[in-house]
C-alpha cells in the first residue's frame, strides 16, 4: 500500500510578513535554526497595510486552514503608520469573519520585529499548533478546491 | 380525474419520490424557492416562489465540463449529462409556460445537451392558482391560472380538504398509474366550481387586461426609437433582480474557475441589465443603461417573438413587478406603450 | 403624509418656476401606491411626481450621475433624514457636486414595506391609505386594515436618526424617533449566539443569494466605477454562486469595502429580492467601530475622515476579536 | 450517427452526448508574428486533421483552459487542409494569453460558427472588391484565398488593405509575395500616415477608395475598424453600389457561439448564428445597435 | 506569460542536505512558464551567476526565479545579474528556501515539499511581473529652513557652507530664537548671548543665507527635490533697507503699555520695536496692534523723528514664490502655558514665575538689569523655591506625558547661579527625579548640591498660597523623609514644560509631514533615520521632533544639513520603481488613498478618460512616484482596486496565494 494514502491532515497555514521586520524576523529564526511547522509558507509584502482582506479570504478560498499577518510592531513602521491602518483593517476583517461564524482562531495578527526570531517560531508554532487542533476549515473554502478531479 | 386528502399530501410526495426525485415549494429563512423534497419536509402553497421554477432545467450554475493542464498538454472531460429522474410539483400556470419558451431557445438546434435531458427526465405537475394577486398579469400572454394545462404532465387543483389530480399528458399519465394507489377516483364537480371561482377573481386583476398590441415580431422599427425608453430606464439600477426571478431570461455566462485540482467550466445565469454583459476588450455596443433596459424588453416582447411565430417571452408572473429594487417592471413597459388601453 | 405630498409638489413647481432648480428628482407614482419609482421631472412631467409611505427609495446615488450631466442650473432632490447621511457621504467622497444641488429635506415618520403586508397574509393589494397610526388597504379581495407599525421597512423599525444632516430647506412635520428599536439590537443578539449558530444563520441566509446585485447597485457607498467582482483582472471577480464561498467572499468584501463609509441607509436589505438581512453585515462594522475607535457614523458630517483611513497609536489590537466572549 | 438512447431518426446528428460547448483539444503548431500585436496561429487537431470543415467568414471559439474561451475568424482559407490559421490581435485577457503562448501549446477548439460568405453562391461569377482595414484582413483572407483557389469561378479581384502603419499590415509576404503576383488579381495598399521606407499610398483606406474610383459592377467585402466601415460604406453607395453588392462582418460580444447566451442578440438576430456576415440591406434592417 | 528559468541553490549544504534540490527541479519543470530549471552548488558564486547569465541568454528568459537564501542576503545580487544578462532586473524572484526552509526543517521530504511550493509561489508571481524603470526627478539646489532660533541657523550655516544656497524663513522680526532669551548655558555657564550673537551674524553675512525674518511659510507644493513654497513677508511698516537701528523711534514711541515678548512680558515696549538689542536684522518693526497710528491715525512721531526716513505707513505683506530641492524644520518651542497650574500661584502672584522668566531676571539685558529681585516689590529675595516636572510626565489633561529633558540641568544652573552671586538666598528644588545624562551634566549637578548647598527634595508640591505678610507658603511631600513640609519662601520658579510652536500644526499639514499626539514631528524611523521626517525631502532640526538642549539641537541640526547636502549633491533622484499606481478608468476620486498615504504622495487632477469610447472629465488619484514609497497602504484603501502596487500587485499576491494553497 502507498504511504500516501494514509496521510494524516496538515494544516495549511499562510503567513503575510512585512518585508522590514517580520520577514526578516522569519530570516533570523532560520538562521538561529528555529523550526517551526512546514505547513507555514510565508508571502513576502512590502508592509502589512499592504495585506488586502481579498487575500485572505483568497487564501481560505483556496483552502487554507489559517492565515496569520505579521507586521513590525506599532510604531516601528518602516512606513511610520503602515501597520496602524494594517491594524484596523484586520480587526475589522476577523471580527466579520467571527461574526459569520468562521472560528475566530483560524485568524491571527502579530507583531514580529526583525531582532525576534525566536518570537517568529514561537507565533508560528502556537498558531500551527492552533490550527491543528482545530482541525480542517470546512467553513470557509470553495469546495472546487478541495475535490481531487479525474 | 383523482383525489387525495390535503391532510395526505406527504403521502402522495413519499410515493412520488419512491421512485423519483421530487422538487417543490419550500419555505426556507422566510423564502420560498423550488427545493428537493426529502421525507419531512413541508410543501409551501404560497402563490409564487420567489425565484421562478426555471432553475430547475436551467440551474443557476452548472458544471460543463473539466479541463486537466500538464505542461503543454490539455485534457477536455465533459461533465455527466443529467439523468436524475424528477417530478416538479406546485408549478404554477406561469412557470408551466416558461418551460415551453426556454424550450424553443435550448432544445432548438444545436440543442443544449444538458438541459435537454433534464427536460427530457422531469414530470411537470402544474397546481391552479386558488389566489392570484394584484402583480398577476398571465392572462395578457394567454395563461389560464385556473386550469394550467396547456403546458404540464399533470394538473393539480386545491380545492376544499382535496388536492384534486388530472393527468393531461403521456408522462402524465404514466406517473399517475405509477402512484394510482394514493390515489381516489373523483368526479369533477367541486373542480369545476374552484375553477370557476378562480377565473372570477381574474377579471379583478387590475394589470390583466393591458394589451400587447403595440409589441410583436414585426414592431422593431417602431419602437426602437420611442422617446418612452428614457424615461423608463432612468431609474433602472442595473442590476439583474428581474432577470434573475424571470422564469423566461435565458442569458447566461460561461466561465473558468481555476480550482487546485484542474479547471472547471461552467456556466451560470447572466443579465443583459449587466454593464459588462456585452463589454469586449474595446468597448460594448450597449454603453448606456437605456439601451441595456431596452433590449430586455425589445427581446421579450418583440425580438422573442419575431423568432417564435410571434410568442412573446414574458408569461405574466409578476415576479418583476414585486422585486425590482425601484419599481420598474415589465407591466409599466406594456402600459406605457399603449398597453392599458 | 397627504400634507407633505402636496407640500413637495408645490414646491418643486415653485422651485422650477422661479429658475432655481432646472429639473427635480422624486418619485413618480406606480399602479399600486406602494410601487413608485424614482425620477427625474421638468415642468412638463411634474405632474406624476409623488410622496407616500412607500417612498423608502434613496435618492441620493441618483445624483452622482446626474452631476456629471447637469451642465448648467440646479437638481432639486427630495432627500429623507437619511438619505441626507447618504448625501454627505457622496459629498466627502467627491462623488457629487454640492452645487449642483438643491436639497430639500423630507421629515418622515419611517416608510412602509409592502413586503411586511403581504406577510400578514394581506394579497391583492391595490391601493393603501396611510392614516397615519393605521393602514386602510384595498385589495382585490376586499378592504383590509393594520397597524402602520407593524410594517414599517425594517430599516425604518431602527431608525437611526430623523435628523436631516443637509438641507436648504425643510418641509414637512419634524417627527421624533421615540419608538425606534435598538439598531443594534439584532447585531448582538447574533454576536450573543455561539460561533455554530452563528455560522448556521448567516449559512441558511447567505446562501439564498442570487447574485442580483440589487444590493450593491443600489448602495450609496458602492459607487464604484468598476466594482472588483465585475472586474475579470482583479482576480476576485465573479459572477455567480457556484460554490457557497463566493456568495461569503462577495458578502465580506462588499461589507468591508463599505465598512465605515456605510451610512446604514438600509437599502441593500429592502432591495434583496430573497429577503436577506445584509444591513446586519454593515451593521456590524458600524457597532464594532463605536466599541473601539469611538463613536462614528458615516455621512453625519460632511467630509470627516473615515474609521478606516485613520487610526490613533493606541488602537485595540486585533486579538480583542479572539478575546471574545462565546466560542 | 446517435450514441444516445433517444429513438431519434436515423441520420440525426445527435447532441445528447456531446454538449455544444464542449471544445475539442488541438494544438497549436506554428506561431508567425504578423505585426507588433498580430500573431497568426496555426491549429491542428490531435489526429493530426483540422478539426473540422468551415466555410470562408465562419469563426470559431478558441478555448484556454482556466483563462477562457473566444471566438475568432478562421483567417485560413478551406482549401488549405490540415490546420486552421487565427490572426488574433492582442486587446485583452484572453489575448495576452494566446500572445504569450509558445508552439506545442495545447488548446480547446470548437465550430465552425456564424454564417459563411456566399462564395458558392451570391459571390460566384461576380467581379469582387475585398476591403480591410488592420486585423480586419483577418476574415477576408480566408475568402480571398477560397476565390484564389477556385479563380475560375469569379471576376476581377481588387483588394484594398490599409492600416495605421506599413508594421501593421498584416499578412505582408503573402500579399506582396503571392497575392500581388497572381494574374487578374490587383492589391492597393495603403497607411494612414507617412512613413520612412514605404513607398506606397498613403492616406485612409475610405479616402483611397474613393481615389480608386471602382466601377459599381462589383459586389463588396468589407472587414474593419467600426469607423473604416462607416466611411466605407458611405464611399461605397456614393460611387454607385447598391446595397445588395455590399457584405460586411460583424463584431460582436459572442461567448456560447450557438445563438444562445444572449450577448450576441441585436434585433431579432443572433450574430454568431445567423450573423457575422451580414448583406448592407440586412444590416439596414437591425437596430441600430452594432 | 513569461520564459522563466529557475535555478536551485544547493548553498553547499545549507539547503541540499534537507531539501533534495534535484527533485525541486523536476518539480518545477511543468510550471506554467518554466522553460529552464537546474540547480548548481552556489548560485551567488561567479559560477553560479555566469550559470544564470548564459541560461538568461540561451534560452531567450524574459523571468527568473532563484530558489536560495534570503531575498534580504541575494536579491540584489541576482538582480544585478540579470541587468547584466539584459534582464529587467525587476523580473527576478527570489524563493527562499534557506532561513524558510532548509534551516528550519529537518525532515527532507517535508522540507523539499516546501520549498518546491515557495518556488511555485515565485514562479507565480514572476509570470506577472513586468519590467520596472526606476524614475528620475531633478533636484532643486536651494534648501529652505523654517525657523530661525539655533536649530535652524546651525542646519542654515552648515548647508551654505557646503555651498548650496538657503533661505530662512522666521515669524519673529529677528533670528535667534529662544537661545536668545537665555542668560548663561549649562553645564559650562557662558553666556548665551556671547556664543549665539556671533551665529547669527554668521547667518545674516553668509553669501549663501538669505534671511526673511517677521516671514511666514504661506503654502508648501512640490516634493522631494522640487518644492515650491509660497512665503510672506509681513509688512514691518519699516523700509529694513533704510532702518539704521539706531532705536531712537523705539524711545520715542508714545505707546508703551504692552508687554516686552523678549523679557516675557515683564516690561513693556513700545509699539514700534526692536526686540533686543543684538537683533538681526537690526531693523524696527511696527506692531499695528499697538501702534496709535494704525489706531486712530494719528500720531506719526516714528516718521517724524526717523532721520533715515524708514518709517512706512503703507507698507504691504510682500509674497516670495521660490522653489527648493529639501525643507528644514526648525521650528522650536514654547513654554507650557502654566495658568492652568493654578495651586501654584502663577496667575495671581507676581512672585511665582517660569524658569524663563527668571532667565530674564538674571539676564544684564532684562527687566531689572540682572539684578535678582521680587517682581512684586523689586526687593532682593531671602528664600527662593523651584518646582520641578510642572505640565510634563504627568498622566493628567493639563500635563505633557513626555520629560522636557532641559528643566533638570537648567534649575540645576539657576540655583547655582543664583548661589554663587547671592550667597544669602536658600533655593530649594522640588523634584520627582533628577536626569542628568549628558557629558559633565551629573558632576555640574552634583555640584549644585555639594558646592552650593542647594537644598534637593524630592518629592512634589501640593500648593503655594500667599501669605500675609506678602511672602509665599510652600507646602510639599519629602518622599525621602516621608513627611509633609511647609516653607516660607520670597519666589517659586516654575520648570514649566516645553511643547512644540503652535505654528507646526499648520507646517506640519503643507508639508505633509506628520506629528505626533503631542505635535512633535514624527521622524522617518525613531532609530535610524532620527533627522528625517517620513516625507521625502523634509528634515527636522532641534526641538521640532522632541524636547533637547543646546548641544543636542546643534548636533541634530548639523545632522539635518548633512542629509540635506547629501540630497543637494544629487543631480537626480531615483525614484523608488515598485510604487502604486492608479487605473484610471476604475479610479472613483474618493480621497480614501490620499486619506492613508504617509507621505503626501497622491494627489487629484481633473482629466477626461475615454472609458471605452466613452469620454467623461473625472476627478483622479495621482501618484507622484518621487514622493512614493510603495507600502501599498492605498491599494487596500481603495475600494475598487483601481490602485495597485507594482511589484507587489494585487494579481502577483493573489497568484502566490493561489500557488502555496494549492
Amino acid at each position: 500500500m502507498p504511504i500516501n494514502e494514509n496521510k494524516e491532515w496538515k494544516p495549511l497555514i499562510v503567513a503575510f510578513c512585512c518585508n522590514w521586520c517580520s520577514y526578516a524576523g522569519a530570516d533570523l529564526a532560520g538562521t538561529s535554526r528555529l523550526s517551526y511547522p512546514a505547513e507555514v509558507k510565508i508571502i513576502k509584502v512590502p508592509c502589512s497595510c499592504r495585506v488586502n482582506p481579498m487575500f485572505i479570504l483568497k487564501a481560505f478560498e483556496r483552502g487554507a486552514d489559517g492565515v496569520i499577518m505579521c507586521g513590525c510592531h506599532p510604531g516601528d513602521c518602516h512606513y511610520s503608520t503602515g501597520n496602524y491602518y494594517a491594524r484596523r483593517r484586520m480587526t475589522m476583517l476577523f471580527s466579520m469573519l467571527d461574526y459569520l461564524g468562521i472560528d475566530r482562531q483560524r485568524t491571527r495578527v502579530e507583531w514580529v520585529s526583525a531582532a525576534e526570531g525566536q518570537k517568529f517560531a514561537a507565533v508560528m508554532n502556537d498558531f500551527a499548533k492552533t490550527i491543528t487542533e482545530l482541525g480542517e476549515n470546512v467553513k470557509l473554502g470553495d469546495l472546487r478546491c478541495k475535490k481531487q478531479q479525474d | 380525474m383523482y383525489y387525495i386528502e390535503k391532510a395526505k399530501l406527504s403521502e402522495l410526495f413519499s410515493k412520488i419520490a419512491e421512485n423519483r426525485s421530487l422538487y417543490l415549494p419550500v419555505k426556507k429563512n422566510g423564502q420560498t424557492n423550488f427545493a428537493h423534497w426529502e421525507e419531512g419536509t413541508e410543501y409551501c402553497d404560497d402563490l409564487k416562489t420567489v425565484k421562478s421554477a426555471k432553475d430547475h432545467f436551467f440551474p443557476q450554475t452548472e458544471s460543463l465540463m473539466h479541463f486537466k493542464t500538464e505542461g503543454k498538454k490539455i485534457q477536455i472531460n465533459q461533465d455527466k449529462i443529467p439523468d436524475e429522474k424528477t417530478v416538479l410539483f406546485g408549478v404554477r400556470g406561469c412557470d408551466a409556460k416558461s418551460f415551453k419558451i426556454l424550450d424553443s431557445v435550448f432544445m432548438s438546434e444545436p440543442q443544449d445537451a444538458f438541459y435537454t435531458a433534464r427536460r427530457e427526465n422531469s414530470v411537470v405537475i402544474t397546481t391552479a392558482c386558488s389566489s392570484p394577486d394584484e402583480a398577476c398579469f398571465c392572462g395578457v400572454f394567454g395563461v389560464d391560472p385556473a386550469d394550467p394545462k396547456a403546458d404540464s404532465d399533470v394538473v393539480t387543483w386545491f380545492a376544499g380538504d382535496k388536492l384534486y389530480w388530472e393527468a393531461v399528458s403521456e408522462k402524465g399519465e404514466a406517473l399517475t398509474e405509477e402512484i394510482k394507489d394514493v390515489l381516489s377516483s373523483s368526479d369533477e364537480k367541486e373542480v369545476e366550481e374552484e375553477k370557476a371561482r378562480i377565473s372570477e377573481i381574474t377579471k379583478l386583476l387590475p394589470l390583466n387586461n393591458m394589451s400587447l398590441s403595440a409589441f410583436g415580431g414585426d414592431k422593431t422599427d417602431a419602437l426602437f426609437n420611442a422617446p418612452q425608453w428614457d424615461k423608463l430606464s432612468e431609474a433602472c439600477l442595473g442590476c439583474g433582480s428581474c432577470t434573475f426571478v424571470c422564469p423566461t431570461c435565458q442569458c447566461y455566462d460561461v466561465r473558468d474557475y481555476n480550482g487546485a485540482n484542474g479547471i472547471q467550466r461552467y456556466r451560470c445565469w447572466d443579465s443583459c441589465m449587466f454593464s459588462d454583459f456585452t463589454m469586449m476588450a474595446h468597448g460594448t455596443n450597449r454603453p448606456t443603461q437605456k439601451q441595456r433596459f431596452r433590449q430586455r424588453f425589445m427581446h421579450k416582447l418583440v425580438y422573442f417573438p419575431a423568432n417564435n411565430n410571434g410568442e412573446f417571452s414574458c408569461v405574466g408572473c409578476g415576479r418583476c413587478v414585486a422585486r425590482c429594487p425601484i419599481s420598474m417592471n415589465i407591466a409599466k413597459v406594456i402600459k406605457s406603450f399603449g398597453g392599458d388601453k | 403624509m397627504q400634507k407633505t405630498a402636496g407640500l413637495i409638489k408645490k414646491r418643486a413647481l415653485e422651485l422650477l418656476a422661479d429658475g432655481t432648480v432646472t429639473k427635480v428628482l422624486g418619485w413618480e407614482e406606480g399602479d399600486f401606491i406602494y410601487d413608485v419609482t424614482p425620477a427625474f421631472f421638468d415642468k412638463e412631467t411634474i405632474d406624476s411626481l409623488v410622496f407616500s409611505s412607500f417612498c423608502g427609495s434613496n435618492l441620493s446615488k441618483y445624483l452622482i450621475k446626474a452631476c456629471k450631466e447637469q451642465t448648467e442650473g440646479k437638481i432639486l432632490v427630495f432627500l429623507k433624514p437619511c438619505d441626507t447621511f447618504s448625501f454627505n457621504q457622496l459629498l466627502t467622497e467627491h462623488r457629487i457636486d454640492r452645487e449642483k444641488v438643491y436639497v430639500v429635506g423630507v421629515e418622515c415618520k419611517g416608510m412602509l414595506d409592502i413586503e411586511k403586508i403581504k406577510a400578514l397574509g394581506i394579497n391583492g393589494v391595490t391601493k393603501v391609505i396611510d392614516n397615519g397610526e393605521s393602514l386602510n388597504i384595498k385589495t382585490i379581495y376586499g378592504e383590509k386594515t393594520c397597524e402602520r407599525s407593524e410594517v414599517l421597512l425594517e430599516k425604518c423599525t431602527t431608525c437611526k436618526s430623523k435628523e436631516l444632516v443637509v438641507f436648504d430647506e425643510v418641509l414637512g412635520e419634524k417627527a421624533e424617533n421615540e419608538n425606534s428599536q435598538d439598531r443594534f439590537a439584532q447585531v448582538a443578539a447574533l454576536e450573543a449566539m455561539t460561533t455554530e449558530e452563528r455560522y448556521a444563520f448567516w449559512q441558511g441566509e447567505l446562501s439564498k443569494c442570487i447574485r442580483c446585485n440589487a444590493c450593491r447597485n443600489v448602495c450609496p457607498a458602492c459607487s464604484c466605477m468598476k466594482c472588483v467582482f465585475d472586474n475579470i483582472q482583479s482576480g476576485v471577480a465573479s459572477k455567480s454562486n457556484a460554490d457557497t464561498f463566493e456568495e461569503k467572499m462577495f458578502h465580506i468584501i462588499r461589507a468591508f469595502h463599505v465598512a465605515g463609509r456605510c451610512t446604514d441607509c438600509g437599502e441593500c436589505s429592502r432591495v434583496c429580492p430573497q429577503g436577506i438581512p445584509l444591513h446586519l453585515l454593515n451593521r456590524k462594522f458600524i457597532k464594532d467601530i463605536n466599541e473601539l475607535y469611538g463613536d462614528y457614523q458615516a455621512g453625519e458630517e460632511a467630509g470627516s475622515r473615515a474609521p478606516l483611513v485613520n487610526f490613533t497609536f493606541d488602537d485595540a489590537e486585533p486579538s480583542v476579536i479572539h478575546e471574545r466572549g462565546n466560542s | 450517427m446517435c450514441s444516445c438512447n433517444h429513438d431519434h431518426e436515423k441520420d440525426h446528428v445527435c447532441s445528447c452526448g456531446t454538449d455544444k460547448l464542449v471544445p475539442i483539444p488541438a494544438v497549436v503548431t506554428e506561431i508567425r508574428t504578423e505585426t507588433p500585436d498580430v500573431k497568426t496561429f496555426r491549429v491542428v487537431g490531435l489526429d493530426g486533421s483540422n478539426c473540422f470543415d468551415h466555410k470562408p467568414g465562419q469563426c470559431a471559439m478558441l478555448t484556454i483552459p482556466g483563462v477562457g474561451e473566444a471566438m475568432f475568424s478562421i483567417t485560413s482559407s478551406p482549401t488549405e487542409t490540415g490546420y486552421k490559421d487565427f490572426s488574433i490581435k492582442r486587446c485583452g485577457h484572453l489575448t495576452d494569453w494566446l500572445h504569450s503562448m509558445e508552439v506545442g501549446q495545447e488548446i480547446g477548439i470548437r465550430g465552425p460558427y456564424g454564417n459563411p460568405f456566399p462564395v458558392d453562391t451570391e459571390f460566384k461569377g461576380q467581379n469582387l472588391l475585398f476591403i480591410a482595414g488592420g486585423i480586419g484582413l483577418a476574415p477576408l483572407h480566408s475568402v480571398i484565398n477560397y476565390v484564389r483557389a477556385n479563380r475560375e469561378n469569379y471576376g476581377t479581384v481588387d483588394i484594398l488593405y490599409g492600416s495605421r502603419s506599413a508594421d501593421d499590415l498584416v499578412d505582408y509576404e503573402e500579399i506582396k509575395n503571392v497575392w500581388e503576383k497572381e494574374d487578374g488579381i490587383n492589391v492597393y495598399l495603403t497607411i494612414d500616415r507617412e512613413q520612412e521606407g514605404w513607398d506606397g499610398h498613403v492616406g485612409f483606406v475610405p479616402s483611397y477608395l474613393k481615389e480608386l474610383a471602382f466601377e459599381a459592377n462589383k459586389t463588396a467585402i468589407i472587414c474593419g475598424p467600426p469607423i473604416m466601415i462607416k466611411f466605407v460604406l458611405q464611399a461605397l453607395l456614393e460611387m454607385g453600389f447598391e446595397k445588395t453588392q455590399v457584405y460586411t462582418t460583424l463584431e460582436l460580444k459572442m461567448k456560447c457561439g450557438i445563438g444562445k447566451c444572449g450577448r450576441c442578440n441585436v434585433g431579432s438576430k443572433y450574430v454568431c448564428k445567423d450573423g457575422p456576415v451580414f448583406r448592407l440591406d440586412e444590416l439596414d434592417e437591425l437596430p441600430d445597435e452594432y | 506569460m513569461q520564459r522563466i528559468g529557475v535555478f536551485v541553490c544547493w548553498c553547499g549544504s545549507n539547503i541540499a542536505a534537507t531539501v533534495d534540490v534535484d527533485a525541486v527541479v523536476e518539480a518545477v519543470k511543468n510550471e506554467p512558464g518554466v522553460c529552464f530549471a537546474k540547480n548548481y552548488q552556489y548560485m551567488c558564486s561567479e559560477a553560479g551567476q555566469a550559470l544564470i547569465k548564459d541560461a538568461i541568454k540561451e534560452h531567450n528568459l524574459t523571468g527568473i526565479v532563484v530558489c536560495s537564501c534570503s531575498p534580504r542576503m541575494h536579491e540584489a545580487t541576482f538582480r544585478k545579474t540579470a541587468e547584466q544578462a539584459g534582464l529587467n532586473p525587476y523580473m527576478v524572484e527570489i524563493a527562499n528556501i534557506r532561513e524558510h526552509c532548509s534551516w528550519i526543517h529537518k525532515d527532507m521530504k517535508e522540507a523539499t515539499e516546501k520549498a518546491v511550493i515557495l518556488a511555485r509561489a515565485a514562479i507565480a508571481k514572476v509570470n506577472l511581473n513586468a519590467p520596472l524603470q526606476a524614475g528620475e526627478s531633478a533636484v532643486t539646489k536651494r534648501a529652505l529652513v523654517i525657523g530661525g532660533g539655533i536649530a535652524g541657523l546651525q542646519s542654515a550655516i552648515d548647508i551654505a557652507d557646503a555651498g548650496y544656497p538657503v533661505d530662512i524663513v522666521e515669524k519673529s522680526p529677528t533670528i535667534g530664537g529662544k537661545m536668545a532669551q537665555l542668560d548663561k548655558t549649562f553645564p559650562t555657564l557662558d553666556c548665551a548671548a556671547c556664543i549665539l550673537t556671533p551665529k547669527m551674524v554668521e547667518a545674516a553675512q553668509h553669501p549663501n543665507i538669505t534671511l526673511y525674518t517677521y516671514s511666514e511659510v504661506e503654502e508648501v507644493k512640490g516634493f522631494v527635490g522640487n518644492f515650491n513654497v509660497k512665503i510672506k513677508k509681513k509688512a514691518r511698516f519699516v523700509d529694513s533697507t533704510k532702518c539704521t537701528g539706531c532705536a531712537v523711534c523705539t524711545a520715542k514711541c508714545p505707546s508703551r503699555k504692552g508687554g516686552n515678548e523678549f523679557n516675557c512680558n515683564l516690561d513693556t515696549r513700545g509699539a514700534v520695536y526692536i526686540p533686543f538689542a543684538q537683533a538681526v536684522p537690526n531693523v524696527a518693526t511696527i506692531d499695528t496692534e499697538r501702534c496709535i497710528h494704525f489706531k486712530t491715525g494719528k500720531c506719526g512721531i516714528c516718521q517724524k523723528v526717523c532721520s533715515a526716513g524708514a518709517i512706512d505707513f503703507e507698507q504691504k505683506d510682500e509674497f516670495i514664490e521660490e522653489k527648493y530641492g529639501a525643507i528644514v524644520v526648525a521650528t522650536g518651542f514654547e513654554i507650557l502655558d502654566v495658568t492652568k497650574f493654578d495651586e501654584f500661584q502663577y496667575t495671581k502672584h507676581p512672585d511665582v514665575v517660569t524658569s524663563l522668566e527668571l532667565e530674564r531676571i538674571m539676564n544684564a539685558a532684562g527687566p531689572t538689569k540682572g539684578t535678582l529681585l521680587r517682581m512684586s516689590n523689586k526687593e532682593h529675595p531671602h528664600d527662593i523655591v523651584f518646582i520641578q516636572c510642572v505640565g510634563s510626565r504627568g498622566n493628567t489633561c493639563r500635563d505633557k506625558t513626555y520629560c522636557s529633558k532641559i528643566c533638570c540641568m537648567y534649575t540645576a544652573k539657576h540655583a547655582m547661579l543664583i548661589r554663587e552671586k547671592y550667597p544669602d538666598v536658600n533655593v530649594h528644588v522640588f523634584y520627582i527625579d533628577v536626569r542628568t545624562p549628558g557629558k559633565n551634566f551629573d558632576e555640574f549637578y552634583r555640584r549644585a548640591v555639594e558646592q552650593y548647598n542647594v537644598d534637593y527634595i524630592k518629592g512634589m508640591v501640593g500648593k503655594v498660597w500667599e501669605k500675609e505678610n506678602g511672602r509665599l507658603a510652600v507646602q510639599g511631600v519629602d518622599l525621602i523623609s516621608n513627611r509633609r513640609i511647609m516653607l516660607e519662601t520670597d519666589m517659586v520658579v516654575l520648570a514649566a514644560a516645553i511643547q512644540p510652536s503652535k505654528g507646526v500644526r499648520n507646517i506640519a499639514t503643507m508639508l505633509t509631514a506628520s506629528i505626533d499626539t503631542n505635535d512633535f514631528l514624527t521622524e522617518a524611523h525613531p532609530k535610524l533615520r532620527p533627522v528625517e521626517s517620513p516625507t521625502a525631502g523634509v528634515f527636522l532640526s532641534g526641538v521640532c521632533q522632541g524636547p533637547k538642549d543646546i548641544p543636542e539641537t546643534v548636533s541634530q541640526a548639523g545632522a539635518a544639513a548633512v542629509k540635506v547636502v547629501g540630497l543637494l549633491a544629487k543631480d537626480k533622484l531615483v525614484t523608488n520603481p515598485c510604487t502604486a499606481t492608479p487605473n484610471e478608468l476604475m479610479c472613483n476620486g474618493c480621497s480614501s488613498c490620499a486619506r492613508v498615504c504617509p507621505y503626501g504622495a497622491i494627489d487629484y487632477v481633473e482629466k477626461e478618460v475615454n472609458d471605452h469610447g466613452k469620454r467623461e472629465v473625472r476627478r483622479l488619484a495621482t501618484v507622484n512616484s518621487a514622493l512614493c514609497q510603495g507600502c501599498g497602504a492605498c491599494t487596500v484603501a481603495c475600494p475598487s482596486g483601481a490602485m495597485d502596487l507594482k511589484g507587489f500587485s494585487n494579481r502577483q499576491i493573489m497568484a502566490e496565494v493561489d500557488a502555496i494553497c494549492r
